[in-house]
């Protein structure tokens, strides 16, 4: 069996969930990985694009911004954030964003922007970017978060980017026609939202992480009695991330 | 006044920070995080230590640290402030959040934009629904004794329901942004003032239409007749610039896109000194205070460096420039 | 489904009319008076005699008036018929107007062209105060019954206070339009199906963008290495595109810049034969029906009248041709 | 003395109230003499575009039409619809739009839609086009108009473009910032609007038309007590407009 890390593991399953012909809202970093890993496995005609304007670029190197000189060249158009972001509300596609973030609750709404009092922050993060209004108008965001009880919170110090509000119905009455977290892919475990409450669920675990690993590291209830066992990735996978993907190991390291 | 040729608008970045930008003036900045950050001009307000101002942009990265961290910014309205791997969040920037050291206000990307674009077609404000139901929309950031006075509007934002639904449809309101000035880096001028910007615009363009001044710097001047040979691929008119500075380079450490990457080893070496106050001053004395034009910066920076990061031809980056 | 490659799009004009427009549809107009109409798919659609078309474009002339005089189209929002000095209102528009054979609904060119956009970001409506106490504001051309159906918004338009201004300050809001179809002319289409258009791009791209389904024409189909070999200058990604029609001088007689002119003979022919139902008629017969596609289209032009309007390769138009 | 066209007359006259610098929102027809008149004379840093998106065409040839590509060539920038009506309202410029009609009242405001009921009318013109836009947005409106009664009428019968709207003050109190109507320009005579009450009167009648003349085509009340004549074309402004503008006499005829 091939050695694999966290970070390739999350890559790979992530790419997993896309489906040929998605246009996918990348940022960079472990998002990237992920969006190529699809496009170059499974689904080939999915399309990165990113929110600076730049769209289906040859990605001959890895950007590792999303302003990066490398989101510019061998696109089908350049463009700027206005053209990106209607692109990513528009319901004619399937858009599927990736999202990062500092803290995530229960209904997968995120915060990105600072911890503390708002005005005066003890910490304070980049803001929401693009972040926001990938979980507002994609259809679809899958999320990555490194899998820490303060991360996983009960209450967000601010709510930067809206998933399932509080549950339930609550999305579609604030006035959102789609879209919403589809998963939560962490260095421990995939989480997927009931499709009833909206609550977080354990999905899968990865191999050698168990439920009760999960639930000492999440600051919520969760529900694991859904769970099974996530696939490694197979060498194939593996091959294609670390040769095609991150042959400099930018990313990957 | 609205003059086609560019002899009048030609000037130094001094000049033009000196012209047409004041203390407490409402500033738009052009680029995002590492890309076409115009830094001849960032460095030159340090420099003429221009205090107070109210900056405005989506995401943006090395020009906006440090203007936060020479203490020119007093306002902030932000989407994202990080230079990519470099600083994932601006490291002037966080402290001086944490620090209460400038008044600020969040925004997402498209929010953003939706302003500047509202504000560069003359509309009062966009509708959307991005972010309804977050504290981006609940929370304000300046003070209820500023609203309504100088740029900030009466309120950050508006929700009403959408008339031409036929069920209950709420969406946002953003009230447009007319910055006073618009600092943007371009690859090409026109000698009729033509703008040329290749590669990804972000909001450059709505920007610059939308503020009541425009300084662009550039890396090269064009004949006319060349620049008016395709204006498909134009970006803005002349009579929306009322500076150009004919300055190679000067979006660096930034990229530019099919001039050069941006330099991974000066955005280290900013990432390095960038956290701590006395070795932060030291930078600005040796990399602002100390190289008074573009001339000595370029001087400073380096043959070696600015070739390692010279755009390939065909691909618009420096291939295989070591970024790690 | 969003497929790259051109191959599962390339059609004949027949066979995307039939697959992507049916009947009652709400269909949107590229191009601008005598400009870049899409005129070889505007024939399509009288050959299949589709019905109770409802027509959206903010200026359009030459495709409006045929499909209008053919009885294909039931409802017309628009800003302005008419195609230049051949005819300063559109004719068989004009008549039918008059003769109360459509239902129609007049707005500015700004108003459509923001409609589209609106429609094109997903944003619900935009505000302008373009038209403020005028009838485009206070008459409405549809009939009450129909409002709230189908693609026809429950009101023309609304007006609301501006909440950021401090005193009464009045603005229209527009609702967005999201056409069924788009029918748009190109220059180029790549074969990874990315669309270049060059010179003016009127509202074609927010049209196109606003649509749930795109037909484009285009002169040319370039390779993809090529067309992505500077996409600074490229003007829809290949995802919005549905069916691709390569049919050279599929404007005629509007014109294509770089390619061709606009065709004085034709459009006088048209101008003295569209008033009267009779003429009209046969002109229908001879250049519509009895000329099934693109081929047999241009051998009726003759190659005279295509070589006289061929465009100056600088110019982008006919030098000197005779246009009175 | 030199012999000239009333249309001569009407572009040359409509020229001379161009500043340098104004940005000079054209039409075809006279409207593209005068401004071009404009521009090759007295206000060289005037700039030319149209609503299609052509901005500072080179104009070797006269446009017979907004869309004609003879707007698209040699200008410094191609774009569309938004963005020429963006530049048209920006309040950093001084844009003077040229405009015609089918009927003017005394406040300047302009029908080009249709005559009889809207829904019914017994005669249609092409609609606003960019003209309500213009009529809205720029900072100056000058119009031409053939001087008869049926079109300089009390009432009409559809309100395409905004003037003056009722007089004195009413423009500003529906929400309009600046513009409004500046002259009217005819085959016989320049009307400018009052200062305080924004009514039309009799500014200049042409060589040879008498204010009795101007007085029997109007259809509402006119104040001609504050007429002179009009300075007929020189020679440089005829060789001008003959010999550089339109050589082909495609609008001159």
């Amino acid at each position: 069996m091939t050695e694999y890390t966290k970070l390739e593991m999350m890559a790979i399953s992530a790419g997993r969930m896309i489906a040929d012909g998605d246009i996918l809202f990348a940022g960079t970093g472990v998002s990237m990985l992920a969006a190529t890993v699809a496009k170059r496995i499974h689904a080939p005609n999915s399309v990165v694009f990113f929110e600076t304007g730049g769209i289906d670029p040859e990605l001959e190197e890895l950007p590792l911004a999303v302003a990066d000189p490398r989101v510019m060249s061998g696109t089908c158009l350049n463009t700027g954030l206005i053209d990106s972001f209607s692109i990513l509300g528009n319901p004619r596609f399937r858009t599927i964003a990736f999202l990062g973030a500092a803290q995530i609750d229960r209904f997968g709404n995120l915060n990105s922007t600072s911890l503390g009092d708002y005005h005066k922050p003890y910490a304070r993060f980049p803001g929401s970017g693009g972040a926001c209004d990938a979980a507002s108008l994609a259809s679809g965001v899958i999320i990555f978060m490194q899998h820490e009880k303060r991360r996983f919170v009960e209450k967000l110090d601010y709510l930067t980017s809206p998933g399932w509000l509080s549950g339930h119905n609550s999305r579609n009455e604030a006035g959102f026609k789609r879209g919403g977290p589809v998963a939560v892919v962490t260095n421990m475990a995939i989480m997927q939202f009931d499709s009833v409450t909206k609550e977080m669920f354990l999905d899968k675990t990865y191999p050698g992480v168990t439920p009760q690993n999960v639930l000492d590291q999440t600051g919520f209830h969760i529900d694991v009695s859904r769970s099974s066992q996530a696939e490694a990735p197979t060498g194939h996978e593996l091959s294609i991330l670390r040769t095609q993907i991150d042959p400099q190991r930018l990313i990957l390291t | 006044m609205f003059g086609d040729a560019i002899d009048m608008k030609l000037m130094s970045a001094e000049e033009a920070v000196s012209r047409f930008l004041k203390e407490g003036d409402q500033l738009s900045l052009g680029g995002f995080t590492v890309s076409r950050n115009p830094m001849l001009i960032a460095r030159e307000i340090i420099r003429q230590r221009l205090k107070n101002l109210h900056i405005v942009c989506h995401s943006h990265g090395q020009a906006l640290d440090l203007l936060i961290g020479a203490g020119c910014v007093s306002h902030l309205e932000i989407a994202y402030g990080g230079t990519g791997r470099f600083a994932p969040t601006c490291i002037r920037f966080r402290k001086a959040v944490c620090d209460g050291l400038i008044k600020f206000e969040d925004y997402s990307n498209y929010q953003m934009s939706l302003r500047f674009l509202a504000g560069s077609m003359g509309l009062p404000f966009m509708a959307t629904k991005s972010g309804l139901e977050t504290d981006l929309v609940k929370l304000e950031g300046f003070p209820v004794s500023e609203r309504g006075h100088a740029k900030i509007p009466n309120k950050k934002l508006d929700i009403i329901q959408n008339p031409f639904a036929e069920t209950d449809d709420r969406v946002i309101l953003l009230p447009a942004l007319n910055p006073d000035v618009s600092i943007i880096h371009a690859q090409y001028v026109g000698t009729d003032g033509t703008v040329r910007i290749k590669g990804l615009t972000f909001a450059d363009l709505e920007q610059a239409k939308a503020s009541r001044h425009v300084i662009v710097t550039c890396e090269q001047i064009l004949p006319r007749h060349f620049i008016r040979q395709d204006p498909d691929q134009n970006s803005l008119p002349p009579f929306f610039i009322d500076a150009v500075i004919h300055a190679p380079y000067s979006a660096h450490p930034t990229a530019c896109h099919y001039f050069y990457d941006y330099d991974p080893s000066h955005l280290r070496l900013y990432q390095n000194v960038a956290g701590n106050d006395a070795t932060f001053e030291n930078y600005l004395q040796e990399w602002v205070y100390d190289v008074p034009d573009q001339a000595s910066y370029l001087e400073k920076v380096g043959v070696k460096d600015l070739l390692r990061i010279r755009a390939d031809e065909c691909l618009g980056y420096a291939k295989g420039l070591d970024r790690r």
